[in-house]
């Protein structure tokens, strides 16, 4: 087990660092740099410019340059915003992207694991087709819908929660709605389609054959099995919603790593958008190995096989 | 049968939902404002700023957004008028001006300080300047600066050449023009040097010297067997000449040149601060600053958090605790947090378009004034087709730019390179211009007024010329030879840029009977094609002039690598404008400058649109604040007014409706300076 | 032992594969077939029996290079199997096929029943005429009905799939069959239908069959010869009808007594030798005889001698050490051998 | 092995059905047995044949949609279990009727520890603490052969071989001493040698708890020497019920009869065909008219392939659904070589 | 001779699943209406060319005409901000956003099915590098490609090729319509990566069933056993998941959109119309409405087609 985790855990690594390198080649591919505006540079200011970052060099040796400080887990300072460093800003805006993240993804597990229960205790009933539909429908409508509607009810009409920026615990509502809005709708669909697998097994007949009430039938033998899926489920979603979400940053204004994201990629903010994607790619893959470790936890079949 | 329940279900939810997007639009505020409309408990503004200022130094940075927060961080010689935009006095208490405008000598504050207490000196101001044109400073806007004699050259690490014990000159003529010798101030031995005949400046740096000479073979043979002197800091125009004067001298004259002082390049930066922190002094715990107030808490795409600081010279006039800047790029999201009072006023350009209608309504709220800023086509002059001046001038009348302001509703059609309504003095030159041109012309007034504006007659007649002849069908018109394929119209993702591009397109189409493709390019892109002249036909570009002269504009396509993107070059617009710039009476140049831009128009090397329009909205408690051409909010004369009585109303006539407040405070700025003239 | 009326010889085969050790274990090796070697002469059946997890499929899978064998060789006709290439090896398959196990999962569910049966026909190129008429032939001979050759195999019963199933590996006109349990998905009156179908194409085209099954009834019923495999080794080996009135091995003996008759009387008589504990892991197999864990007649020297196939009876061969030539009964046996551990 | 035992539960007339895509399937047709306390009844059938959805139906453990018990009385100590409530019924299942289940791997909960599994019986039906119910559920353990009850009991399901976890689920469905143990195929997936173990131990359990059993099967091998009585269903319908002696000897329905034939005999020499009951079981979406066995019958004439058969009583305790059941009968009889009088006196030691 | 007796054509597991299929009231209706909306979307904006005369990029010459109109008659959708037919311009962006999920799945299909089915098939090594690969590109943001392909390619540059396919398939010379392939193409890069694993898992699977060892064991070569066995079994979730990609793809095309990275003006798809809308929504709600509500109905449909095609072709869900 150890071994395992070990040796995941290693090839993390060169994985980052080819992701890296790829996005890199990307973004040297992409038109324009940094540093070009609408007002044209001095001549002796855009030269000090290549010369400060090295960009006068031959390509090879800014790779080099860029593998060295990547390696080193120094990804240097952002080029628009200069004297943050990259790794400051990760650091200082994860917090936010997670808060709404971590909160979303809970009101999305509490919300679409009630209704995918539900329904799949209900199956083929109204109570079945009222949650999927409502599902279908928060996996059919943007988000960037979702949101702009939200605002018009929760922040207009009834004035209850501010309409945009980062505040007090009312701030959080409606983003985070808007963002669980689809994750619950998937989760609700993970959890009836496996619920129901899991309820018409063998174990289950078995569980009833002794006398088990239906709840104890549901919580302690269906349970389990029936949110696998969720948990693979987990892995990617947590992942993307860690790193933020950048439709509900942008629309409400949230200072999260998404948002960021996206502006450092059309500002050509190469440090900042190789370290967010370094960060990134590597808690998509420790996700997926904590879900795998997990799994190994939730079904004890796999700790052996 | 389940199933066709959960069929009923589905559009019951979807009816609802339609029934809610569809009301939500009915909601309007309260008492005839937009939305919740109620002083904040805390004397406190909140202030949206546009995007992430890039950093917080005043020398590093570019953008609008950014020039905001630093005027009320960061104070310099002069700081922008409340309405006009014009100088006004600040950490200089007056200044004198060289009579042929080349040289200012300022007068500062005794009790100016920075905001740990510190003294400020004229010193400081040196070494600002010296920071700003120094080679390793990466500052974009230091361009602007260049008119600081040797700037430019200390910057781009120039040498001067030392023959013979002598400098030699950049121009012999130089140094007889009488008009050099008047200086203001004490004479010094830098002014001495400074103001004597300009040095002549080749690369510093050996091997690209060696590649300027082995190009220029004239110049070769007159630096053969010289001492290269590199420029240095202590070259440039700037001196201190005690601790409370300083005195700037430039290389020609540059009437305009007072109210750059008030550009955020030309503000002071702490030395002891910089140098002790580097790179980092601008960090929240390090900062240190000069202007009405200062930094208490920073957290970045979030909020900036100013507060009144008490070392301020002029604190006690100022009347907010603080300012929070809020940092948000989607328009729609700041007119919500505008409608919901969670901000009092937000920057200029934040309503959209489609919305402007209804926020019209709110006379109390809604502020529509001229800016410094216009919005042009760029005909690639040096492909074909638009090589062609008939296609150009084709174009140019085959659009109705009435239709287009109209449509954009917050705009003004613009048919001239510099902005109408925003420099009311050139505006008469300009007249007096056209009106000398019409009588040179013989034209009709009514014919005048057609003329380089809308005239689908002439349109059809130039295409025709060119060799595009129009047809008329039941449709509409038709100009089936005209090379579609080989032209585009070329814009980036920013806010209106798709809405104009698509009507001047259907403009054109109905006109003309010439779709033209649209391409837009994500922004970074967009400049790369743009500057290497790379795009095909036309491509859009919005203008905001650094200062307020049409200089400004005019400069765009000025010699031979200019900024105006279309390519133009000609030499004879070039000598108008170096001729305007030696006049030294204020209204001879500006009728000098008019008649070039006459020229220049002529040339059709750009299409303009229109001018744009400040279009943005505050609270009607928020007082003291006016949409001047750059909405650069001076910020302490900024108030929040708790009486309902005397709100802002009909905001149409703010500019011409005293505040009382603001009137007492200016002239009390002002006084000193006005009694020196 | 090379003989001329032995058309598949199979010399000291073994089958090794690594198991993936799931999500956090190492791999092992997995000693599926290990040194197994067999004689099947032309137009015989063996018959193979073992527990599950024994090894018989893999080895009839071995035969046939289906699983490639680690070492040891096979040897059809005088060709050597295991050293042909790819290519060389799938032009000998027209003559080795094989029946599968599970009817359901060995027909491909996107075919007709006439694609499957003809699949074989048209990559050998083996119809004189048209392919369909070839398998409305084939089809009648496994005793389905033409009519069906273009329905698709979900339509059919257990039955009339393993039907099928013959009817492919018939296709080709095969000289040797492995059948892999043919029989047990099957219903028992159906068992019966598809063994007097097995046994009627034996006689009608001379095929040689190896059977595997864990059915020892079945078999006996089928088998001229059967070998009795434990862990990978095959443990007894004798005619069919020896094997069954007279196992010389515990292990033999245990599964023969194991199989209960449908007869209340026998019964209610017959005392059964039960085996104690499971078919040990066959990734971790005891030392010694792989059966020691579970033989009552073990001895000490059984943990570490490995039991080599010898001749006990004229073709009656058994691995155990503790039975010979000179005394192959082992009850008979028990008080001397430990006589001679002392 | 007394005619004056009480019965523990006798079902009548029972049907089961399910909605299918084809239409609706008869699983369970109008069934009808007894079973007496202390005896063992199997149930022998090929798959789809009914026997199992019998003995879900029993304890409702039919998913309903599809499933639907339509009709019928299962009598339960006085009681119709179909008629009781959830409540009540919950207290007979895995208390007094306790069932096993084909395939160990998937009956057993993968994903909860073995104590798990078996002290939840106890602490909920007798009200173990959780201590008792542990000490319960080792010496169940103990008691059905797992060695290292103590270790075991903390290990999961798949740490099991196939035939360990089989002893746990007896051990699990022995837990609370029930009345009736309903083992459905309890050896189907195991072994031969597993079998054989499995076997043995029901038997030695049921000798010594007295548990009255009900045992499906497949195989007619198992039931011949773990059964009283035999009941043999085909297409949803008992086709012949009898005392396992009886049937084994003198089969009275000529599908009995083919089964028994269709087994093939070690005495046999090789070569000879086995007997083989021609063509596939009916599609109980759409039976055919008349008996659902008269396609594939040896014995076949126009009546049965037009009218039901009746379920004929050949001697007491001795049904069969045929409309020649008493003719086949006495050919068995002949087989056997017993006549008649021999019979009588089978039939009056019985009493 | 053998043709004396009727052949039964036997119902493939195709046609099992298609009567399934169409027992499905909810996936029925939503054929019907994709079914409607195709039809709609192509001959849409032609009857109304005919009938009114408004195309999608039909501004009024009238200035007092070019706002926003609620619906009437006249424009049962209302105007957007330009006075266009807000109707025509559904129409038109139904195209696009149906032919980006399209053409953005069908390149999903060709690269995801034969890269995950080599992966599948091979095994062992080359499988483990061939997924990592996967794992990487998924790491890479897309939207980083999407810029770069519609930058290097999409300038005065842009290869002959793609110029020859925007003009040949597009049907016009016409440089917006070249960069909606650049963005067809861009987004079906993006997008084989999950089909790619689905298939691969799916190969996986089935090259150790029995039917693939028979075809083996008859002599059927690698060719075959890929094309003939693995790949038509494997069909099934490939569809159901293709049928599920055009929703997300359509989806992803919003969101570019959202960021100003979409389609070309004056062409639109829903996703900017839906973008345009949300923006003016607290003023002209038909410009939300429309587009929105036709967007959503469309990847409902498209959601619920593809559950109903997942029962149907795994009946086994359904079995009691």
């Amino acid at each position: 087990m150890l071994r395992f985790i070990l040796r995941r855990l290693l090839i993390i690594i060169p994985m980052a660092l080819l992701v890296v390198t790829l996005t890199w080649g990307l973004i040297r591919l992409a038109p324009g740099n940094f540093y070009s505006g609408e007002k044209k540079l001095p001549a002796a200011v855009e030269a000090a410019i290549r010369k400060k970052y090295g960009l006068d060099e031959p390509w090879y040796k800014q790779y080099g340059m860029m593998m060295a400080n990547v390696v080193r887990g120094d990804f240097g300072d952002s080029l628009k915003y200069p004297g943050q460093s990259v790794n400051e800003i990760i650091r200082r805006h994860l917090p936010y992207s997670a808060t709404i993240g971590i909160l979303a993804y809970f009101l999305a597990l509490f919300v679409g694991m009630l209704a995918g229960t539900y329904a799949a205790l209900k199956q083929n009933s109204v109570f079945d087709f009222g949650p999927m539909a409502l599902a279908m429908l928060g996996l059919s409508i943007p988000n960037f819908v979702i949101a702009p509607v939200l605002v018009i009810l929760f922040a207009f009409w009834l004035y209850v929660f501010p309409p945009a920026r980062w505040g007090g615990a009312s701030s959080l509502v409606l983003p985070v709605v808007t963002l669980a809005a689809v994750y619950a709708a998937y989760i609700a669909r993970l959890t009836r389609a496996g619920m129901l697998e899991v309820l018409r097994s063998d174990f289950v007949r078995t569980a009833r054959a002794k006398g088990l009430d239906d709840r104890t039938v549901l919580f302690r033998h269906a349970f389990r099995g029936g949110i696998l899926p969720v948990v693979s489920f987990t892995g990617p979603a947590l992942a993307a919603l860690l790193a933020g979400t950048v439709v509900v940053e942008k629309v409400f204004a949230l200072p999260g790593l998404g948002d960021i994201f996206i502006k450092a990629v059309l500002n050509r903010d190469e440090p900042l958008v190789l370290g967010i994607v370094a960060f990134l790619s590597i808690l998509i893959m420790v996700f997926n190995l904590i879900v795998d470790v997990s799994y190994g936890f939730l079904d004890p079949r796999i700790r052996y096989e | 049968m389940l199933k066709s329940g959960s069929n009923r279900a589905t559009v019951l939810l979807t009816v609802w939902l339609l029934t809610l997007i569809g009301s939500g639009c009915v909601a309007t505020g309260s008492n005839g404002f937009f939305g919740r409309t109620q002083p904040p408990a805390r004397n406190v503004l909140r202030y949206v700023s546009g995007p992430e200022p890039e950093t917080l130094d005043p020398q590093l940075s570019d953008g609008q957004p950014e020039a905001r927060i630093q005027m009320a961080l960061f104070e310099g010689l002069v700081e922008y008028g409340p309405k006009d935009q014009q100088p006004i006095p600040a950490l200089a208490k007056r200044w004198d001006i060289s009579p042929n405008m080349d040289e200012f000598l300022f007068h500062l504050r005794d009790n100016a300080k920075w905001s740990d207490g510190t003294l400020i000196t004229a010193q400081d101001f040196v070494y600002s300047l010296r920071r700003g044109f120094a080679p390793e400073t990466i500052s974009r806007t230091a361009g602007l600066g260049y008119f600081v004699k040797y700037s430019e050259a200390y910057k781009s690490g120039l040498a001067f050449v030392k023959k013979d014990g002598k400098f030699l000159l950049a121009n012999d003529a130089d140094a007889v023009d009488p008009r050099r010798s008047q200086r203001v101030g004490p004479e010094t031995e830098f002014n001495t040097f400074i103001r004597s005949p300009e040095r002549l400046t080749v690369e510093g740096d050996e091997a690209k010297r060696a590649k300027q000479l082995a190009a220029d073979p004239k110049l070769a043979e007159a630096v053969n067997g010289a001492e290269f002197v590199p420029v240095t800091a202590e070259d440039i125009g700037v001196e201190a000449i005690d601790d409370r004067t300083l005195r700037i001298t430039l290389r020609q004259s540059a009437p305009f040149f007072l109210g750059l002082f008030a550009h955020q390049f030309f503000r002071l930066v702490p030395k002891h601060v910089v140098e002790k922190y580097g790179k980092n002094w601008t960090r929240p715990e390090n900062i240190v600053t000069n202007g009405p107030f200062k930094v208490k808490e920073y957290r970045p795409y979030d909020a900036l958090i100013l507060e009144k600081d008490p070392n301020y010279w002029d604190s006690a006039n100022v009347a907010l605790d603080g300012i929070e800047f809020f940092p948000v790029e989607e328009l729609s999201t700041m007119m919500n947090l505008y409608k919901s009072g969670d901000i009092d006023a937000m920057q200029n350009h934040a309503i959209p378009t489609s919305w402007i209608d209804e926020i019209k309504q709110y006379k109390d709220e809604y502020l529509n004034f001229p800016e410094m800023s216009t919005a042009y086509y760029a005909f690639n002059v040096t492909k074909p087709p638009f090589n062609d001046i008939r296609l150009r001038r084709a174009f140019q009348a085959g659009l109705d730019r009435e239709a287009l302001s109209s449509f954009r509703k917050v705009t003004q059609p613009l048919y001239d390179m510099s902005p109408t309504g925003v420099f009311p003095e050139y505006d008469k030159a300009r007249q007096k211009v056209s009106e000398a041109k019409r009588n040179e012309k013989n034209a009709s007034e009514a014919e005048w007024s057609r003329y380089g504006k809308f005239d689908l007659e002439l349109a059809h007649k130039l295409l025709a010329e060119a060799g595009y002849p129009v047809t008329k069908t039941a449709a509409g018109y038709e100009c089936p030879n005209f090379p579609t394929e080989k032209v585009s119209i070329l814009f980036n993702t920013g806010a209106n840029n798709r809405s104009i591009a698509e009507f001047v397109q259907s403009q054109w189409k109905q006109n003309l009977g010439i779709t033209i493709p649209l391409k837009t390019m994500e922004f970074k892109t967009f400049l790369v094609q743009f500057k290497s002249l790379d795009y095909d036909g036309i491509a859009q570009l919005l203008w905001s002039g650094d200062y307020m002269d049409p200089y400004s504009f005019l400069n765009l396509e000025y010699g031979k690598t200019n900024e105006g993107g279309s390519g133009f070059y000609d030499p004879k617009f070039d000598k108008m404008m170096d001729d305007a710039n030696l006049e030294l009476d204020p209204q001879k140049r500006y009728e000098t400058l008019a008649l070039a831009e006459f020229y220049l128009m002529e040339q059709v090397p750009v299409v303009p649109l229109t001018v744009n329009s400040t279009s943005w909205i505050k609270k009607p408690y928020i007082k003291g604040m006016y949409p001047n051409p750059g909405t650069l909010i001076p910020w302490k004369f900024v108030y929040i007014e708790r009486d309902r009585a005397k709100w802002d109303r009909e905001v149409v006539n703010i500019m011409t409706t005293p505040d009382p407040k603001v009137e007492k405070q200016l002239s009390e700025l002002t006084s000193e300076q006005k009694a020196t003239r | 032992m090379p003989n001329s009326d032995n058309l598949i010889t199979i010399d000291d085969l073994q089958v090794h594969y690594r198991s993936g050790g799931g999500l956090f274990g190492g791999s092992k090796t997995v000693k599926a077939v290990d040194g197994v070697s067999l004689e099947i002469k032309k137009g015989e059946t063996l018959g193979l029996v073992g527990e599950s997890g024994c090894g018989k499929s893999t080895l009839g899978r071995a035969i046939l290079r289906l699983t490639e064998p680690t070492s040891g060789s096979v040897t059809f006709d005088g060709k050597d199997l295991s050293a042909l290439s790819n290519d060389a090896m799938r032009e000998q398959r027209r003559h080795l096929q094989m029946i599968f196990q599970d009817p359901y999962a060995s027909l491909n569910p996107r075919m007709t029943v006439g694609q499957i049966i003809g699949e074989p026909i048209r990559t050998f190129g083996l119809a004189n005429g048209s392919p369909d008429r070839r398998v409305s032939e084939l089809m009648e001979t496994v005793g389905l009905s033409p009519r069906f050759i273009k329905r698709y195999p979900h339509e059919f019963s257990g039955g009339q799939r393993q039907r099928i199933g013959i009817a492919r590996a018939l296709a080709v006109d095969p000289d040797f069959i492995v059948a892999d349990e043919p029989i047990s998905a099957l219903d028992v009156s159906i068992q019966a239908q598809i063994m007097n179908l097995m046994q009627k194409l034996q006689s009608e085209k001379g095929l040689t069959y190896l059977f595997i099954s864990h059915d020892l009834r079945a078999v006996r019923h089928l088998s001229d010869r059967v070998a009795v495999m434990y862990l990978g080794r095959i443990v007894e080996l004798a005619d069919g009808r020896d094997i069954y009135a007279d196992p010389l091995m515990p292990y033999t003996k245990a599964l023969i007594s194991a199989v209960p008759v449908p007869d209340p009387a026998i019964e209610a008589k017959r005392e059964r030798i039960i085996l104690k504990g499971d078919v040990p892991s066959p990734i971790d197999p005891p030392a010694g005889c792989h059966f020691h864990t579970r033989c009552r007649y073990a001895i000490p020297e059984c943990k570490t001698v490995v039991p080599r196939l010898v001749e006990i009876k004229p073709r009656h061969f058994a691995a155990c050490i503790r039975i010979n030539a000179e005394c192959a009964d082992i009850d008979a046996n028990e008080v001397n051998s430990r006589g001679a551990i002392q | 092995m007394s005619g004056t035992a009480e019965t523990i539960i006798s079902v009548e007339k029972l049907k089961t059905y399910f909605d299918t895509e084809d239409g609706r399937v008869m699983a369970v047709d109008d069934v009808t047995f007894e079973l007496k306390k202390g005896e063992t009844l199997g149930i022998v059938g090929e798959s789809g044949s009914g026997k199992s959805v019998t003995n879900l139906s029993i304890l409702r453990l039919i998913p309903e949609p599809p499933g639907k018990i339509a009709a019928g009385k299962i009598i339960f100590d006085g009681d119709d279990l179909l008629q009781l409530s959830v409540e009540e019924l919950r207290k007979v299942r895995g208390k007094r009727i306790a069932m096993v289940f084909q395939d160990p791997m998937t009956s057993l909960n993968p994903f909860l520890k073995i104590s798990t599994q078996l002290t939840e019986v106890t602490r909920l039906h007798l009200g173990h603490t959780h201590g008792e119910a542990r000490e319960h559920a080792i010496k169940m353990l103990k008691l059905v052969g797992i060695p290292d009850a103590e270790v075991r009991i903390d290990g999961y399901p798949h740490e099991l071989s196939g035939g360990m976890r089989q002893r746990v689920m007896i051990a699990m469905a022995l837990s609370c001493d029930p009345e009736l143990l309903i083992a459905d195929e309890p050896t189907t997936a195991l072994d031969v040698t597993i079998q054989a173990q499995i076997l043995e131990l029901i038997k030695d359990l049921k000798a010594r708890m007295g548990t009255s059993v009900i045992l499906i099967t497949h195989d007619l091998g198992v039931v011949a020497g773990m059964t009283d009585h035999v009941i043999v269903m085909y297409a949803g319908k008992i086709f012949e019920r009898a005392r396992t002696a009886d049937l084994f000897s003198r089969p009275g329905n000529p599908y009995t009869r083919g089964l028994l034939r269709s087994v093939p005999d070690p005495e046999h020499e090789r070569g000879e065909p086995l007997y083989q009951i021609p063509g596939l079981p009916p599609d109980l979406a759409d039976p055919p008219p008349g008996c659902p066995f008269a396609p594939r019958c040896d014995r076949t004439e126009d009546i049965c392939r037009t009218e039901f058969p009746p379920f004929v009583e050949l001697h007491s305790g001795h049904h069969s659904l045929c409309h020649f059941a008493r003719e086949v009968w006495e050919e068995s009889l002949q087989t056997a070589g017993v006549d008649r009088r021999e019979l009588e006196d089978i039939r009056s030691v019985d009493g | 001779m053998a043709d004396s007796y009727e052949k039964v054509a036997g119902q493939s597991l195709w046609g099992d699943a298609w009567k399934r299929l169409k027992r499905n009231k909810l996936a029925v209706a939503s054929m019907c209406f994709l079914g409607i909306l195709i039809v709609a979307v192509l001959v849409g904006p032609s009857i109304i060319y005919w009938t009114t005369g408004f195309t999608y990029d039909l501004t009024p010459a009238e200035k007092e005409m070019v706002r926003s109109f609620p619906p009437s008659l006249q424009h049962p959708m209302g105007t957007d901000d330009q006075g266009r037919d807000m109707l025509a311009r559904v129409l038109q962006g139904g195209r696009i956003s149906l032919m980006v999920g399209i053409i953005s799945t069908f390149v999903s299909l060709i690269v995801g099915v034969s890269y995950g089915a080599i992966a599948g098939y091979l095994g062992g090594k080359i499988d483990n590098v061939m997924m990592r690969i996967v794992d990487v590109i998924y790491a890479i943001p897309y939207i980083l490609i999407v810029i770069v392909l519609l930058s290097v390619f999409g300038g005065p540059n842009t290869p002959h090729w793609i110029q020859w396919l925007s003009t040949t398939v597009g049907g016009a010379g016409n440089q917006g319509l070249s960069q909606l392939f650049l963005l067809f193409f861009a987004l079906g890069l993006v997008s084989w990566l999950t089909m790619a694993r689905v298939v691969r898992g799916q190969i996986l699977s089935l090259k150790n069933q029995e039917f693939v060892m028979a075809a083996r064991a008859t002599g059927v070569g690698t060719f075959g056993i890929v094309f003939r066995h693995l790949i038509p079994n494997a069909l099934g979730p490939v569809v159901v998941y293709a049928t599920l990609t055009v929703p997300s793809v359509m989806l992803t095309e919003a969101f570019l959109s959202f960021l100003g990275l979409g389609v070309q003006a004056p062409y639109a798809s829903w996703g900017s119309l839906a973008d345009i809308g949300i923006k003016n929504l607290a003023i002209f709600p038909w410009q939300l409405v429309f587009p929105g509500v036709t967007m959503a109905l469309t990847l409902f449909s498209l959601n619920f087609l593809g559950d109903g095609i997942r029962d149907a072709l795994d009946p086994q869900t359904r079995k009691f």
